[in-house]
């Protein structure tokens, strides 16, 4: 068994991101443990509850939500990066929160976390 | 002294259109393998690739669903891969 | 000012899976089709991938938009322009490439576009 | 004097917004006038009024609200394509809009009728 | 038969990294213009323009920010920019 | 298993305000070093561009993360590789460059990047 970190970068309009849900439900289907999916730049977007994906199309924040419920794998969110996405975790001034359940809110360090913990790290 | 694992390259965009296949080659080890994964699947035609000794591996599915084929390169699923990033030294990616 | 009807031309310059560019590239030319605004599409540089007949988005699951391009004569979208050079280069068969669509070299590319009021790239 | 239309496909994230944004504001400047600006692709991020830019940067929704405002030129927001990025104009479903005010919601027609009334049609 | 106005390309990308600029100049018209804006400013120094006797504008502040000088080129402002818009046939962009 | 120390690479090769892969990778360089790992930053390819000294990110509205470029030093940030061969490529002289960063050939940057741990891309 080796341990991975995933680092995902795209957002969920592109289909690279179905790439990394693929990668990752094969590492855990082959045995491996993942420390945590860590989702930075762009691919913040995939943690934004309001994204309506087509009923005929692949919903990626539902794929995500459903491979942490089976595999137990943390999403950790980048706040930083996803605030200036359109994503926020605040109460304050109005905003409504619209982090997806089942990702979890974290910092940066959170990835120097995951990847020092890890046997191979693979950004996707 | 023990060899390095060889690192492999997941490459995900096309050379036709952007410069990320010159700039993996430029710095490859002689013993990295390339994983040619989403658009990086139509390099299969692109000539960087004609004369590189590197072992090169094409995800079928990619291939696939772009209507390419690759006789020249072995192809490979997501458990291959998988298994070749366990085996590796490290990855990395160009996107 | 008044409406006008004009002559558009969408350029693609992006792979079939490259974000939504395909899909968003399409969805403009329908609309634009259904306003009867004459309407011409371009496929050059990787764009040339979107119009390989053998795709499938499912395998990938990616939306399948590709499978649009053969009701485009049912939307009166009939000037389809693929750029030889590009194929070439490719290493593509013009015999791969969407029944409907005119292969052609970059010199009637140029020529055409000239004559289209508006020209929009994705 | 001439009749503009504007195409905005870039996302806030993306300094060419910047420059979209700068050249709307000369058109003005210089007498022209503008159908409306279509916020298309990722320029839909926009119009997301939970975006939060750090305060050493340039917030470009509140610049385009600012524009809106000057100018009276209309932002129009390809509803289709800003769903799919994590905006709603919906009140179902626990979604809480959050499409900035100042932003009108458009569909893809509207790209229609601004081009066609204009005199050019730029893209940014 | 009057001549067409020209149109004007906006190069808003690096061709250094990607093919836009190439796939423009490969449509280009005789009386065509090409204006280079953002990252399109580092095309000063590529080969692509060397040769290429259609008349190039870049911007001043993309130029400026980018510490790029513009030797050979004509480098205009957004008013000049505005202007050329407005006597040009029409507007297309590489981005 | 337990929190080790790995040395890190960085390969930058977008340019300066090319969205904000510059800033996020800084943003990345930083906080590694602030667990006190190991990070090299590699400059490639358009990334280059991120190195030249006369920048001026106000000019265009941008965030002027380069200034920070110059405290590397300060962050224990003290392998920094800028690729000659790209400088050449885009008639960059080295002396333009952070006076920080070693210029340097492709071969080497290739043996550095060897005996890294982990390698990020932006």
């Amino acid at each position: 068994m080796t341990t991975f970190a995933l680092i995902v970068s795209t957002p969920p309009t592109d289909n690279k991101t179905s790439t990394a849900l693929k990668f990752a439900q094969t590492l855990v289907s082959q045995g491996h443990n993942i420390t945590g999916v860590f989702f930075y730049q762009d691919g913040v977007i995939n943690a934004n509850h309001l994204v309506q994906t087509p009923s005929d199309e692949l919903n990626l924040m539902s794929a995500w939500q459903g491979f942490n419920k089976e595999s137990g794998t943390p999403l950790h969110l980048c706040i930083t990066a996803a605030e200036r996405r359109g994503l926020t975790d605040s109460l304050d001034n109005d905003l409504n929160p619209n982090v997806a359940e089942n990702f979890t809110i974290s910092g940066l360090g959170e990835l120097v976390v995951l990847t020092s913990q890890a046997d191979k790290v693979v950004q996707l | 002294m023990k060899p390095l694992p060889p690192t492999i390259h997941l490459i995900r965009t096309s050379a036709f259109a952007d410069n990320k296949l010159q700039l993996c080659i430029d710095t490859l080890g002689v013993n990295d393998e390339l994983f040619l994964l989403d658009d990086g699947t139509y390099n299969v035609n692109h000539a960087l690739l004609t004369n590189l000794s590197n072992p090169v591996y094409v995800l079928d599915e990619h291939l696939t669903s772009r209507a390419v084929s690759a006789a020249e390169f072995e192809v490979i699923n997501y458990v291959d891969l998988v298994q070749a990033t366990v085996k590796a030294g490290k990855v990395i990616t160009w996107q | 000012m008044s409406h006008r009807v004009k002559s558009y031309a969408i350029i693609n310059t992006s792979a079939s899976f490259d974000s939504l560019k395909g899909k968003e590239s399409l969805d403009a030319a329908l609309i634009l089709a259904s306003y009867e605004m004459p309407v011409s599409l371009f496929f050059i540089g990787d764009g040339v991938y979107q119009t390989i007949n053998a795709q499938s988005a499912e395998t990938i699951q990616a939306k399948d938009y590709i499978a649009t391009f053969k009701a485009l004569g049912f939307y009166d979208i009939e000037d389809i322009y693929v750029c030889n050079d590009s194929l070439d280069a490719r290493n593509i068969a013009t015999t791969s490439v969407l029944a409907d669509a005119q292969c052609c070299d970059k010199h009637l590319i140029k020529s055409k576009l000239e004559h289209c009021d508006v020209v929009l790239t994705f």
